[in-house]
């Protein structure tokens, strides 16, 4: 007699719904401060795609036991009145799902932040926005976890003054402030470093205010929308460029679909795959579609994937952050120039900060960026932590056991190389780590010579003072066995200034540079 | 002896003073104690032979501290001279920690001044004990040996109590008045010299007894040195071990580390003993040497592999019994005597037949007669 | 002018594809791998549905340039015909999404295994099956990614013998055997450990086999599907065990739908949450489902939750199973009483070999499993690891450092707390870390009773030996002292039995036990 | 002395012999060098008053071992004396290294045999030195004193050269002849000892000197107190330092190690420097104490630290002088007289100065006299 077991299909939220642990939603402490990252990170974007420098504010308020109601609101670009409902609750929708660097790779963390208030409070969620057509949208929704579907419970439309853009997210959940909030703020104070650019404003359950102001008002190029490069595509890619092409011919769809792709290179391609050129695209059969792939991959002569999807924060924006979070003594930053692992196209900055009011812990304070999030955990997994560790800093004359020194890592990415969903490190992949040690050794040369230079000046106006010293003693000790009186003057006249070496005339030695 | 110092100190002294008044930056030529400037022979041991020399630059940051280091310390050694008192390293030390010499001559620890030492040496060629510096001296002798020292008495060595007498620091002063022994026995440790002397071996077969504690004293090396000198044959019993093989090299050959300073060597003294052929099959201990030798350490080893390197340990002999521990990881020691006996009225038969067999063979000398 | 966002919807299976890394399809090594380990693990859970010492045949055939085809062959319960496109060719489709303890947690493992064949290569992937009927169901399938929909190629009905059931899957794909062919074998011989009553053979790209073969025939008890426990509620699964219960009353509803829950108890929890005993569930407002799931969870006298939905391996089968693939001198094994985390019923079992086969590492050998699979990666990171390096095992008269020694931990639960996707170790829950301390040191605790006596016995028998040896010393002294023989005999006679000790005639310890 | 230690074997050997034969199984018992079988007192030092007994019983396996040890090792203790030879250490470590001993009596290392002697001379209540097991000797004294030790010849301790006479390890036959000194001064190191017999002071001002070398050894320890019960006075003088104030209260009190050795200790003798008030504002050594002391390292604070519970620093003055340490965290040694002068010529006036203040207060005994 056949047995026959039970199949049932469930839904991607129902999935993450019963697995809220991997994407970072573990215990009440930890879901707090995600619930406040992912929100200000959608914030973040919204800003950024509107293209000003803008401005966020989170508010929290205690309900009493454990229960709080947060709200973030930015004046970013907004979300359309006929979207809200589906980007805000239900898993796997979202703007994000394109090849640009964006901060949420799942585009989920949002969603799931909603979900998270409404498990634990039963509660539902407001959304208010407006895209600056005079009018924003006000809803409040519910998710249907097992169907994965928003319910709108209520819907208003609000008059407001045209072009005024901004989203408003307002939540109410089970979490535990007090623990969270040492992670939270720092996770700011971070975010402030990474975009310069963002006024922040953070207002906790006691009413306490802390203001993270902007430093610039120059934002970042806007990252653009790519084309895929030859490297990062496996059949399921081909067969989607395939069916949204408008070209008939090979040569035509390679040279349209793909980056650092001209027709001479189509035609290379296409010879290594035994491919006619003039083949429709649409035709490739199964065994021909695979053949395509290998020689797209085994192709060596192409670019580097093109970069301009990315948008680093810059050299100089990235500096006003340090400077303003921290104030060191000196400070370098250097933009390394694109790269690309898998396919991925990557860019790395990093930063040295010495001295002045970099935390003195006994060791580099790394701090890690991604795609302009702070990454706050497990900080020893990641691989510029491995960088940091292989490096022999005495080369560099600096003790970090000693001196006050932190290292800035910032990676952007169409795909950010994560080792968890909880996207806190990265992993260890050799292009990566070989940018970023490049830039770390770029940053500790310049800081060598900062240090060099202050130790010679000073060195100079040292050397006069223990020359008589010492001939002092000379002439006294010489006196004293000659039993006839020594006088040093004359030798101390001639080696008091050595050829190549100058005392400048105060003896003061400039060791202000770089800032 | 002191005459010479005191001259060679005022010669250094006026070079210095005369380029200090003419406005030139002083310069001092000495010959560093590489290697290179070291030379080895069977017949003298280890010799300084300068041809290579450093130099100390009034003009250069870093040599003038060591210059005044040198002149300084030059200064307070002919003061003590004068004085006829000695000082030791700590004392030599203790002259820096003064008020005025506060982020200059102030010695950051002993190391310090104990390389200024070396180097005093190496610029006058003279001995730390010539310049009246003396480390705490070691080692006794005891025989039939008269002589006067620094103390100006007469002094009989096996008549100044059971443990002979006290080599001081600097021998340089003793004079040897009669000298009634036919061989002088270096041992290296205290226990196996002290039984020998309860034997009465050193009275009934008239030799002298020097008892090492270990790594001899640069003070014991040139008190034997000196009594070589006289015509007295010297033998060498040491443990066999690795360390053993470098202390009887070390009598017989002076050190590199001490190699600048003359007259530490003898190169006349012999090494009689424990040597492996002792233990073998057929040897003197042959009989015991199954269980009481003792398993080399992880350190005597590594020592038995840096022997390797020693150019006093190139001669066959050396390189014959180094080879026998890297074998066999093996060592005997002198207390082996113990194990030999079951009564110890054994004991003074044993020494004297073995002593005997090792005169006879290394220094062509009867022990018995 | 309002700019606007493009808003995007993507499958679950879209998903996964573009972030397979999380589940361990990183690179083709480890793809490799996984694919070995999460067909296995299906083909063991079918031999379990199934109720009988199953046999799983695996075997790799190399098809040139790095690419394989794997055939994963169980004779466990089979897919019923018309599940069998969706079960294998649709992400978030399963049979395991219930309260029953079962290997794939996620319940995606398999159908990932085939997505990266069908990327690498374009190949369709094949499964037959039969649910014991008469006849086998053949497919030929694809997965439609974009939609997360399996796509039927062929399928045909195969006649086979009535009562014959069994599931094959043929997929080919790209990897790389040589470098996973360690773990593979690794996690081979650790399944054959934790399934002593299954047979594996394995055939290699080579041809060479590996069999590894069952040692008992007995099953562990089947897990039952169990009712939630109070503690593992949230809003989220009250609503949905409201809308499916056939109660009128909330009473009734409690002690119908939950664990260890009385009517009494259910009253009592109500009158907690002050609520009306006969209010009918479905008619509970948003604020009166909160205040109940807080009823719920604060109560503190419910039993532990029910463990009859767990599977464990059981004392004696697991202790074969260590004995048959390590032959070591001594093992004990302990299954611990169930406990719960969070809601989740869990049970540990332990065990500790010791000597013989152990492999000689210089330090404790870990094998580590969870629901019958083993854990191979990341150990370190593991709670059980942190709890063998708490021990001081000393305390045992054990060294790990010279003595070759295992420590096996098996933990089963509805829900393992993995700490990644990948499924590769286990978080620090003080619960669970408890039970493995306690598993271990029982375990340890009857290890130093084994060496003890084992000591004890070689004792005695040395005793008379060396007493012989040093009253002929004695006298021998004595006698030279006092200058007349001293015999020892009298006083030898006399000490050789001391009370209390016993000397076995041949004086031979029996050193086996446990064995 | 001797005929004691040979009856006390005797007796022990009786007894276990008597036991044997009857059927009996051995029974040794002996007061272990516990803290609860020791007193104190500042009048007789250190004091060993057995209250409570440890048995070696020859029906335990563990015990059996030990049994067997001491009977052998009082065996060849007996033998050694009646050839009148003694032993160091390592011989009797030797003695059991021999190949009827595998497995049973056969040491690991020489810790094993150390131990057994400790326990010798606790069954027997007798030293080591009286057993025949000697130590390397350390130790000499410079002075107008006549004796006869084990050598047979008359000895005077300023006429055996300038290091003086070196103390033997058994003093136990030393006879004294002729005292004529009015104080011994013991000075823990050589170079200052060394520097003041240069400048004639025991000489000219009538004093013995005795070099400790550091922690003096147990053979100097037995020659002060020796000297001592012929009423000479005898003062100490150490570093200012948490380890040379346990060396002074240990010529003083003897030590808990040694504390069941009758002899070892002098309670007359005095610690007359070099005292924290020295150092002080007003102390003798003010000019130059900012610069010229060393700071602690982090081994002499533990040393301090662990002063704190040692019985015999217990006293009024040692725990004024040991609380220095913790507070200042600073120590000075004996060569800081070096550091107080400019011209060696200087150095005689000083140490005159400083010692027969000392000499006055502690001794109640001026030097200048």
């Amino acid at each position: 007699m056949p047995r026959r077991e039970e199949y049932v299909e469930i839904s991607p939220s129902d999935f993450f719904y019963r697995n809220k642990d991997i994407a970072g939603f573990d215990n009440p402490v930890r879901a707090t401060y995600m619930i406040v990252r992912e929100l200000v990170e959608n914030a973040l974007d919204a800003c950024d795609r509107a293209g000003r420098a803008g401005n966020i504010y989170v508010a929290f308020r205690g309900k009493g036991s454990g229960v709080f109601q947060v709200e973030v609101l930015d004046d970013g670009i907004g979300v359309p009145e006929d979207e809200i409902p589906k980007a805000f609750g239900k898993v796997l929708y979202s703007s994000k799902y394109v090849l640009r660097q964006s901060r949420g790779t799942f585009g989920l963390g949002g969603t799931m932040a909603l979900l998270y208030g409404q498990i634990t409070t039963h509660e539902p969620f407001e959304v208010c926005s407006s895209i600056g057509d005079g009018y924003a949208a006000r809803y409040r929704l519910r998710i249907d976890i097992q169907n994965n579907k928003p319910i709108v419970e209520r819907k208003q439309r609000i008059k407001v003054p045209p072009g005024a853009t901004f989203t408003l997210v307002k939540l109410t959940f089970e979490g535990n402030y007090e623990r969270a909030k040492g992670k939270i703020l720092e996770y700011l104070k971070q975010t402030a470093i990474i975009t310069p650019y963002i006024n922040i404003v953070f207002r906790d359950p006691k009413g306490a205010i802390y203001v993270f102001p902007r430093a610039t008002t120059k934002l970042p190029e806007e990252p653009k929308e790519s084309k895929y490069h030859p490297y990062g595509v496996d059949v399921e890619v081909l067969k989607r460029l395939i069916s949204e092409t408008k070209t008939r011919n090979l040569v035509s769809f390679l040279s349209k679909s793909f980056q650092s792709m001209g027709r001479q290179t189509a035609i290379k391609v296409l010879k290594k795959a035994r491919l006619d050129p003039e083949k429709n695209p649409r035709k490739l059969t199964d065994r021909e579609l695979v053949k395509l792939v290998r020689a797209l991959r085994s192709y060596d002569k192409f670019r580097a994937p093109d970069a301009s999807c990315l948008s680093p924060v810059g050299e100089e924006a990235l500096e006003k952050g340090i400077v303003k979070e921290l104030r060191p003594e000196f400070v370098k930053v250097v933009q390394r120039p694109p790269s690309a692992y898998e396919g991925h196209p990557f860019i790395v900055e990093v930063g040295v900060a010495y001295g002045g009011g970099v935390p003195a812990t006994g060791d580099i304070v790394l701090y890690r960026f991604a795609n302009r999030i702070p990454l706050l955990y497990d900080a020893a997994s990641d691989v510029a932590y491995k960088v940091i560790r292989k490096i022999d800093w005495s080369t560099y004359y600096v003790d970090p056991a000693r001196t006050p020194m932190a290292v800035f890592v910032h990676i952007c990415s169409t795909k950010i190389p994560f080792k968890t969903v909880g996207k806190e490190f990265i992993a260890d992949k050799p292009e990566i780590a070989r940018e970023i040690e490049l830039g770390i050794r770029e940053c500790a040369r310049a800081l060598r010579s900062y240090i060099l230079k202050k130790i010679a000046k000073q060195r100079i106006v040292e050397r006069y003072k223990i020359m008589r010293k010492y001939y002092e003693i000379i002439s006294e000790s010489l006196s004293e066995i000659l039993g006839r009186r020594i006088d040093p003057t004359p030798v101390l006249k001639r080696i008091a200034k050595p050829a190549g070496e100058e005392v400048s005339e105060n003896g003061e030695a400039d060791n202000r540079e770089n800032l | 002896m002191e005459k010479l110092t005191i001259e060679k100190i005022y010669e250094i002294a006026e070079k210095i003073g005369e380029m200090i008044e003419r406005g030139e930056p002083p310069l001092l030529e000495y010959p560093p104690a590489s290697t290179s400037n070291i030379e080895f022979s069977e017949h003298e041991g280890y010799k300084f032979a300068p041809k290579y020399w450093s130099k100390i630059l009034g003009s250069h940051i870093k040599s003038v501290k060591t210059l005044a280091g040198v002149i300084f310390a030059l200064e307070r050694c002919l003061d003590h001279m004068k004085s006829g008192l000695t000082m030791t390293k700590r004392d030599f030390y203790y002259l820096h920690k003064v008020e005025k010499f506060k982020g200059t001559l102030f010695p950051s620890d002993q190391r310090e001044t104990d390389t200024r030492i070396v180097l005093l040496e190496l610029i006058t060629g003279l001995s730390r004990e010539m310049l009246s510096i003396t480390s705490d001296p070691r080692g006794e002798v005891y025989g039939d040996i008269t002589l006067v020292d620094k103390s100006g008495n007469t002094i009989k060595l096996n008549k100044v109590g059971e443990m002979g007498y006290a080599v001081p620091p600097n021998p340089e002063h003793i004079k040897f008045k009669e000298i009634n022994v036919k061989a002088v026995l270096a041992v290296e440790k205290v226990g196996p010299a002290k039984n020998m002397i309860e034997l009465k071996i050193p009275d009934e077969y008239n030799i002298a007894i020097a008892m090492l504690h270990g790594q001899p004293s640069r003070s014991m090396r040139r008190f034997l040195r000196m009594i070589s000198d006289k015509g007295v044959p010297i033998a060498v019993l040491v443990d066999l071990s690795p360390w053993s093989i470098r202390i009887a090299s070390t009598v017989i050959y002076n050190s590199i580390h001490s190699a600048h300073i003359p007259g530490l060597a003898t190169p006349t003294a012999k090494f009689i003993g424990i040597h492996s052929s002792d233990v073998e099959e057929g040897g003197f201990f042959e009989k015991v040497s199954k269980v009481a030798l003792e398993p080399l350490t992880e350190e005597d080893l590594k020592c038995a592999k840096d022997n390797l390197s020693i150019p006093s340990l190139m001669g066959k002999t050396w390189i014959r019994e180094n080879k026998w521990f890297l074998e066999k990881k093996k060592k005997a020691e002198l207390e082996i005597f113990k194990a030999m006996i079951r009564k110890s009225s054994e004991l003074k038969d044993l020494y004297i037949r073995y002593l005997n067999m090792k005169f006879e063979e290394h220094l062509n000398l009867s022990l018995k007669e």
